[in-house]
């Protein structure tokens, strides 16, 4: 028999688990609550290291899924857990009864107007990570006017206790350095400035785009967390932070700051989880089995977890972690579905 | 600049504030410098707004200011204040009203440590048992007093004779705010409006008419800097964290600068005239300064009391240049006459100002 | 004129403004290594002269760039050009080359 | 190791102000002293937190932890709610009771700020008392104080102030019975102990100087070393 | 045709009235030797020129030098060996290249001994036109065109000249053969790369070419009038046998008279100005006057006495990259003639000055000193500050308060307690150089050596010093040098020591050459360590590791010591050799000389040095400089060690 398998969630993580869970044979539903799959992969241009196209990443995960039941638009109304199975009534009506279930429900991005010194929704020349890559593929953005002088803020609601995020994000560094070649491409006679606590170009490329910043695209790095920013009379921005290297305060006159902008957990999926009673950790990601040999289980048999939903993590990561998740499900449905006899105990041991 | 975007930090940012009952407790600076400001403040919120608030002759300063200059530990301070609060309380007080910012920073710093250490609390109640036989009960309400005006400044923009409007252009008068250092930088939540854009004195200005100018260095300290200023030989610190102020706010030509602290209408007011008299640099019109006020001379000139009875005159900026945009009718030979118009001279004129 | 016995004080915050674009493209243009460092220090801290004087190229780099060229040369005035940064820098920058191009622009005017 | 750090740990504004400084500058970044002073309050957190006694110690004994304002600018910006306002408090506080504070020109001028500013509130119950701020000594404080300082019962008179008078209003006299608890509060708390200290300190240091109290006290009123300025 | 004439009518007199030779032609002058003249006339006034020029821009003290030099018979002997051997002989080519030592020297010397021959032919039998009116400047050179042989009776003497001129004619011949043929296969000569040569050098060369072919048709046109040998006769009859009776004499010393001419015109602007110029440059080198501006004076005899035959190309360690064939010395000397000030500031600041193409060079031109002149010019007066340097250092930045030089100076362990102006003077001083802190285990084996031979020595800069002022030199900043070297040399003389051990070759050099310590020993370690095992106080034990030997730029051509590290590790290891050693041993690539080139031209050059050194399957790199150490340990393959001499010395002690 086919088992159900429900993948709450339509971005990259939900993706790549229904592909291969449907290659494996099973009965894959996936339901997004927004209009259409992708999630922030649909929204972003060109992806770090080395600026492939997201669109195209995207429409080529999209054919490896095709086959898939997907619902957009749609939501989880009620979850509750049957002797094996979990009983999930969509909120488009239909129910479903899922033998497994995998949480793929992503991150929303930290939302910057909490950093009030940013000004960002108060000053006229303050955008995020996520306006910059829409101005990439839509070409215009009323905030950036031929920019001479440019900023990237790193860490904006990473490493932040103050705005409830102690954790890195892990992707806006290098995002950052992208979007600061791209915009020295743009606007090639530009000053573009980054301003980082550490640089933390850990994957493999990723210390050869830094060096490609700094070496043909002259791109400044200042080692200090922008402090504060203010707005002139002619409406450019006065920006405020600390050289530590040269241990003084430092101003600098900008045309554009672009906040980097880091991972919250998806308040959707919290809500999920809410119905299923999953813990959430300290930094308000889901909770796993255990974060070294079991990293897609969640503390409930039978819910799986994958990609951002257990903290912030790149692409090429969060499709590894959907296979890995798809694994785990099929060895636990396989183990747990025909002989039904010592289940109990089974979950127990096992699961 | 987004206005919605503010309008959105500002709503993140409201603070209860009592109707009525209020204790109230003065600031040294204030009361040295600039007495009627006092003075205007009781008047209001008794005489013209019917408001119920107390003061007890038995209060005594905080001891901030000689804290802030470490002169004296913490917990004599503490103690202090936990003797202010036992007045209150014997007063049958729970809404404190402080006149000083510093003050306010140090009541929300001790009660913010006391919440967080108990035992510290407990250490301080034996300590005023021992030595002022006083029991206190911590306030329900720690406001500071712009807190108050702020709260009414609709009630007195209904009683305004004048507006913060320039009558002969009919322009809003563009207004800089400048608020004390240590009303919500260490503690966002207790300050209307937060710590990156207060909306304590920004309320005001709007409610009677003004417009806020936000320059780039308006979250800069004025300088006071306690021990910086009451040295000598440290003061170059504060006059150049004025300067670094003017500077800045110089390209949008402010009328008035209104402030919550009673520190830095001071300094703001004195440090324009070293400037002007050292650099011959002057940023009002025509050479005269910007006239740095309190909130509560503000609040007196919109509700018509004469400018000679708020003390503009103790101001080392003239205040006519701003009394005539406003329209304000004022008797220039009584500025400086004394109580019924007695002769006690007058101050000698500056040439570097006008 | 009143004398307060006290007077504003210079300002020593960096101003990025101040900047000055042209004269390190000239800089790069003789050596384009200046823009591969990543200020670990390693050259100050093998730096021959470093045990007497402070020098540091590391320094003197985001000097120019913190647009106060002057500090940069005193900074490198010290050296001896012994080489031992070349052989520490892990950007493989030719420090030698770098501090007589940057003393060479930067003294020019 | 860590024998500075202990004492200062005991100080509750260090207990909330510090935890684990990143070093980011954020805090430099908007300090009024840092653009004026050779002054940067990351490093003092940092020195703090590294629990390196000599270094702590080169500390007490400097300058440097006498250049903060104490606005607290800092304290809203620090990503890892740390307050470097307070640790400079808390260090300023530990160089009086250790007695290294004499030993910088800044730190000095603890001698003079003590004097006069705890007079005031134990001979007044106030802070800063009108009397006792001269234009001589101030003259920032312009033509116009100049002048009150001379009418200055008239001018509280003619703005409704209550100088020196009974009950209460602007610059009231305070009560007998509360200056005398204020005293009893200064014995128990430690603030007169450290008055005591400080001003022996600075008469021991004026005399090592070879200057009397007055010469002592005008060249640390009005004298400051052009090195406290950074270029 | 009268002349012709006037010899058939003499013909019809009784032969045996008749001398052997007949002024076949009495005024001795004909129009076809005006190209020649002009051209030799133009070339002489340029070269008298020139020449005053040249010794005005020479200092006082120089040309006090050059003439002392005249008559000390030690240089004169070698001036008189260097212009033989080297402006004829080649000696220095035949010695790489016979073939192209062959090419050369033929040219050279047959040229000069067909001038000569010829001056002596006239000087025997026309003697009257060795003067000048008689047309001393061109007769001898044409002399086969002047004179009658009478065929009646020539006596041994005149077929003794007719065999040697021919001969010489055919030797020259040769050589311009094998010239020709160089051209289009260089590498048949051993050259891989050879220069491209200019215009002026294309004209000079090609009339040289066809110099002694038209001088071979010339003569062999007139051979049955003017005489020949065994070369011209025969190739006389041939061309009777072709054209007839009538061969056409004029056109063909016409055409030899300008090829002449054209090649003495162009030779000014050409690359075969050395011809003269070594002579010049030679007498100016032995008398060791050194270049004080990359094109005046000296240098101006040493750019002109290049012959551009671009050995150095192939000598160069940068040309592993084809690329960086421009940077050579040859191209380097040519953008010198040319002033092209741009071109040789970037050259200059390019090489490694390993010193190659110096010691390879067959003039002996000293590019490298000329390139250190040229960044001398450029950085000489950049500002710097080393005032640190001399008085005490109180509280600089930093913590330490020491004072500078004696205060650096640091006993080693084994005589911790003496203090510096206690060391006596049967000590060594050790200095290890700023580098050598760069690879510990140079010190830590040299201060083992120390011990182990009881050696008592204090340790100049244990906790670093002050930089021996070299890399200042090659970066051309001569003057800042000079402050380097006077603390140092002030520390050295302080500490009393009579011997000074260096770990680093740049060290040595600088220190040999430019500190002038009188009665202190400066050694290499190398040198020491030989001593030592000589002396039986350091008895290594041999292995059968295979060892090969880099001989660093600064050690082997810079200060000559090729033998004792050899002599050492002969009885540490099995030492093979590598593909080039000694003079011609390739630069490891991390040279401090090359102020621009970069990391990745270095790495080439590295690999090319690892793989020379790898020739014979070594299982060990061993070199005794810090630098080659440091470059060859990052770059050598897994599979071989790379070791330091006193390392290995070390290691065979246990």
């Amino acid at each position: 028999m086919k088992n159900n398998v429900l993948i709450i969630g339509g971005g990259p993580a939900g993706i790549e688990a229904s592909a291969q869970l449907q290659r494996l044979g099973y009965n894959v539903i996936l339901i997004e609550k927004g209009s259409s799959l992708g999630g922030h992969l649909s929204k972003w241009d060109r992806l770090f290291p080395d600026g492939v196209h997201a669109d195209g990443v995207l429409s080529s995960m999209l054919k490896n899924m095709s086959g898939v039941k997907s619902f957009t638009d749609t939501q989880v109304k009620s979850i509750n857990r049957l002797d094996k199975s979990y009983n999930v009534i969509l909120s488009n009506g239909i129910s479903v009864l899922a033998d497994a279930v995998l949480l793929a429900s992503g991150f929303t991005l930290f939302r910057a107007e909490k950093k009030e010194e940013y000004g960002y929704g108060i000053y006229d020349h303050v955008i995020t990570n996520a306006d910059l890559e829409a101005y990439f593929s839509i070409g215009s953005d009323s905030r950036i006017d031929k920019p001479k002088k440019i900023g990237f803020v790193h860490c904006v609601g990473s490493r932040d206790e103050k705005a409830g995020c102690r954790a890195c994000s892990k992707v806006c560094c290098a995002t950052a350095v992208k979007q600061a070649c791209e915009m020295k491409e743009e606007f090639p006679d530009a000053e573009v400035y980054c301003f980082y606590m550490d640089l933390r170009m850990f994957g493999r490329h990723y210390e050869d785009l830094y060096l490609k910043a700094q070496k043909e695209y002259g791109v400044r790095f200042i080692r200090g967390r922008v402090a504060e920013v203010s707005e002139n009379a002619d409406g450019s921005l006065q920006v405020k932070a600390e050289d530590t290297f040269s241990s003084k305060p430092l101003k600098v006159t900008l045309d554009l700051l672009v906040l980097m902008a880091g991972m919250r957990p998806s308040d959707a999926g919290r809500r999920v989880g809410d119905l299923l009673g999953m813990s959430v950790e300290e930094d308000g990601f889901f909770a796993v089995r255990d974060s070294v040999t079991s990293n897609q289980r969640s503390p409930l048999p039978g819910v799986f977890l994958a990609g951002t939903a257990t903290g912030p993590k790149t692409l090429p990561e969060t499709i590894a972690d959907a296979r890995g998740a798809s694994m785990e499900i099929d060895r636990y449905l396989t183990d747990v579905f025909p002989q039904a006899s010592d289940y109990k105990k089974l979950i127990r041991e096992k699961w | 600049m987004i206005y919605e975007g503010k309008q959105k930090v500002w709503s993140d940012y409201q603070k209860d504030i009592p109707d009525d009952h209020y204790f109230y407790v003065r600031s040294c600076i204030r009361q040295s410098f600039f007495p009627a400001s006092e003075v205007t403040f009781l008047d209001i919120t008794r005489n013209r707004l019917g408001k119920d608030i107390f003061e007890t002759e038995h209060h005594t300063t905080c001891g901030g200011i000689a804290y802030h200059s470490d002169t004296i530990p913490q917990e004599t301070v503490m103690t202090i204040i936990a003797r202010q609060f036992a007045l209150m309380a014997k007063n049958g007080y729970e809404n404190y009203v402080c006149s000083c910012i510093t003050s306010f920073g140090l009541y929300c710093e001790t009660m913010e440590t006391w919440r967080e250490f108990p035992e510290e609390e407990a250490r301080i109640k034996d300590i005023l048992w021992k030595t002022c036989k006083l029991d206190f009960a911590k306030p329900k309400y720690l406001i500071h007093a712009s807190d108050l005006v702020y709260k009414y400044r609709n009630l007195i923009a209904a009683q305004a004779k004048h507006k913060l409007i320039n009558v002969k252009t009919g322009k809003p008068l563009k207004v800089v705010e400048h608020i004390g250092c240590h009303y919500s930088k260490m503690f966002p939540s207790k300050g209307v409006g937060g710590a990156e854009y207060p909306y304590v004195l920004v309320g005001m200005i709007e409610a009677w008419g003004g417009e806020i100018v936000d320059y780039p260095e308006r979250r800069h300290c004025c300088g006071f800097g306690f021990r910086q200023y009451f040295i000598k030989g440290n003061r170059g610190y504060s006059l150049s964290n004025t300067y670094k102020k003017f500077e800045s706010m110089e390209p949008f030509h402010p009328d008035l600068i209104i402030t919550n602290c009673p520190g830095c209408p001071y300094f703001m007011d004195r440090w324009q005239y070293v400037i002007a008299e050292s650099t011959g640099r002057t940023y009002g019109e025509e050479g005269h300064g910007i006239p740095v006020l309190t909130y509560e001379e503000v609040a007196g000139l919109v509700m018509g009391y004469d400018p000679w009875d708020l003390g503009l005159q103790t101001h080392q900026i003239d205040s006519e240049p701003l009394l005539d945009k406003m329209g304000i009718e004022y008797d220039p030979a009584q500025k400086y006459a004394g109580k019924n118009g007695k002769d006690i001279g007058s101050p000698i004129c500056p040439t570097c100002l006008k | 004129m009143v004398d307060f016995g006290y007077g504003i004080s210079p300002s020593s915050r960096l101003d990025l403004d101040k900047f000055d674009r042209k004269t390190f493209d000239l800089l790069v243009a003789e050596e384009p290594d200046v823009k591969k460092c990543i200020a670990c220090g390693s050259c100050t801290a093998v730096c021959a002269a470093g045990k007497f004087v402070p020098t540091s190229l590391r320094s003197a780099i985001l000097a120019i760039q913190n647009g106060l060229p002057d500090k940069a040369l005193e900074l490198l005035k010290p050296c001896q050009l012994c080489g031992k940064c070349t052989l520490v820098c892990p950007r493989e920058i030719n420090t030698r080359h770098l501090i007589l191009s940057i003393i060479k622009i930067y003294s020019a005017k | 190791m860590g024998k500075y750090y202990d004492l200062l740990m005991k100080d509750y504004r260090l207990k909330e102000g510090l935890n684990a400084c990143i070093n980011c500058g954020t805090c430099t970044a908007v300090c009024p002293a840092a653009e004026f002073y050779r002054y940067d309050p990351r490093r003092i957190v940092d020195i703090v937190q590294s629990k390196d006694d000599a270094e702590i110690e080169k500390l007490l004994r400097s300058d440097t932890i006498w250049y903060c304002g104490e606005c607290m600018s800092c304290v809203t910006r620090c990503p890892r709610k740390n307050a470097p306002g307070l640790i400079v408090m808390a260090l300023r506080s530990l160089s009086i009771d250790l007695g290294f504070f004499i030993d910088s020109e800044k730190g000095r001028q603890q001698y003079l700020l003590s004097k006069d500013l705890c007079s005031n509130i134990l001979d007044y119950g106030y802070c800063v008392y009108p009397r006792r701020f001269d234009y001589a000594g101030h003259p920032e404080s312009g033509r116009i104080w100049e002048w009150e300082e001379k009418h200055l019962d008239d001018v509280f008179d003619r703005l409704g102030g209550n100088l020196d008078g009974d009950g209460p209003g602007v610059m009231r006299k305070i009560p007998q019975e509360d200056l005398d608890e204020l005293k009893r509060i200064f014995d128990e708390t430690g603030a007169t102990e450290r008055m005591e200290n400080v001003r022996k300190a600075g008469e021991r240091k004026a005399e090592e100087m070879g200057l009397s109290i007055e010469e002592f006290s005008s060249k640390v009123y009005n004298e400051t070393n052009p090195k406290h300025l950074n270029q | 045709m009268t002349g012709l004439l006037n010899i058939l009518c003499l013909l019809t007199v009784n032969p045996d009235s008749i001398p052997e030779v007949i002024d076949r032609i009495p005024s001795g002058y004909n129009h076809f030797v005006i190209p020649f003249l002009v051209g030799i006339t133009f070339m002489l006034i340029w070269i008298t020129v020139g020449l005053i020029r040249l010794l005005s821009n020479l200092t006082r003290e120089d040309r006090i030098k050059l003439l002392l030099s005249w008559i000390n018979p030690v240089i004169a002997w070698k001036n008189v060996r260097d212009l033989f051997c080297d402006c004829l002989f080649h000696v220095k080519i035949w010695k790489r290249k016979p073939l192209l030592g062959y090419m050369h020297s033929s040219i050279a010397f047959g040229w000069f001994m067909l001038i000569v021959l010829g001056h002596i032919e006239v000087a025997l039998f026309v003697p009257k036109h060795l003067s000048f009116s008689e047309g001393a400047l061109f007769y001898p050179i044409f002399y086969r065109f002047f004179v009658w042989m009478n065929p009646a009776h020539v006596a041994l003497r005149g077929s003794f000249f007719f065999f040697l001129m021919d001969f010489f004619l055919l030797y020259v011949l040769s050589g311009i053969g094998l010239a020709v043929f160089k051209r289009f296969r260089s590498i048949v000569l051993g050259m891989r790369h050879t220069t491209k040569p200019s215009l002026a050098d294309r004209i000079a060369l090609y009339s040289l070419w066809l110099i002694f072919p038209l001088r071979l048709l010339a003569e062999s046109f007139t051979a049955d009038l003017s005489g020949g040998s065994f070369l011209t006769i025969p190739v006389n009859h041939l061309w009777h046998l072709i054209f007839g009776e009538k061969l056409w004499i004029m056109p063909v010393w016409w055409a030899y008279s300008i090829s002449l001419g054209l090649f003495f015109v162009t030779m000014p602007f050409s690359r075969y100005m050395h011809i003269l110029t070594e002579v010049l440059w030679i007498l100016l080198r032995n008398a060791g006057i050194k270049p004080r501006h990359p094109r005046k004076g000296v240098a101006e005899a040493e750019i002109y006495a290049c012959s551009s035959c671009g050995l150095c190309l192939d000598a160069c360690p940068m040309n592993v990259q084809k690329k960086n064939l421009k940077y050579s010395s040859v191209y380097f000397i040519r953008f010198l003639r040319r002033k092209n000030e741009k071109k040789i500031d970037q050259i200059a600041d390019k090489c490694l000055m390993c010193d190659k193409c110096h010691v390879l060079c067959p003039v002996s031109v000293d590019a490298p000193a000329l390139r250190r002149v040229q960044r001398t010019t450029v950085n000489n007066h950049l500002p710097y500050d080393l005032s640190y340097l001399k008085a005490p250092i109180v509280q600089a930045g930093g913590s330490w308060s020491e004072s500078l030089p004696m205060d650096s100076l640091k006993s080693g362990s084994n005589m911790e307690s003496s203090a510096p102006e206690a060391v006596a003077s049967d000590k060594v001083l050790y200095f290890a150089g700023c580098m050598s802190h760069l690879t510990p285990r140079i010190i830590k084996s040299v201060e083992t050596i120390f011990k182990k031979s009881g050696v008592d020595y204090v340790f100049a800069d244990r906790d670093g010093g002050i930089c021996c002022g070299r890399p200042l030199m090659l970066a051309g900043k001569t003057d800042a040098a000079a402050k380097t070297i006077a603390a140092n040399k002030e520390m050295i003389e302080k500490s009393g020591c009579k011997k000074l051990i260096l770990s680093c070759p740049i060290c040595y050099k600088v220190f040999k050459e430019d500190y002038h310590l009188e009665g202190i020993e400066i050694q290499h370690y190398t040198q020491f360590v030989n001593d030592l095992v000589n002396s039986g106080r350091l008895k290594p034990a041999q292995s059968s590791e295979r060892l090969v030997y880099h001989d660093p730029c600064e050690l082997g051509r810079g200060c000559q010591v090729y033998d004792e590290p050899r002599a050492v590790l002969g009885q540490v290891g099995e030492l093979v050799s590598a593909a080039k050693e000694r003079d011609e041993s390739i630069c490891c690539g991390g040279s401090l000389g090359s102020l621009t080139l970069d990391a990745r031209d270095r790495a080439k050059i590295t690999e090319s040095s690892v793989s020379n050194l790898l020739a014979n399957k070594p299982q060990t790199i061993v070199t005794a400089c810090p630098l080659c150490l440091k470059t060859f340990a990052e770059a050598a393959p897994d599979s071989v060690h790379v070791k330091d001499f006193a390392e290995i010395v070390c290691s065979s002690l246990e």
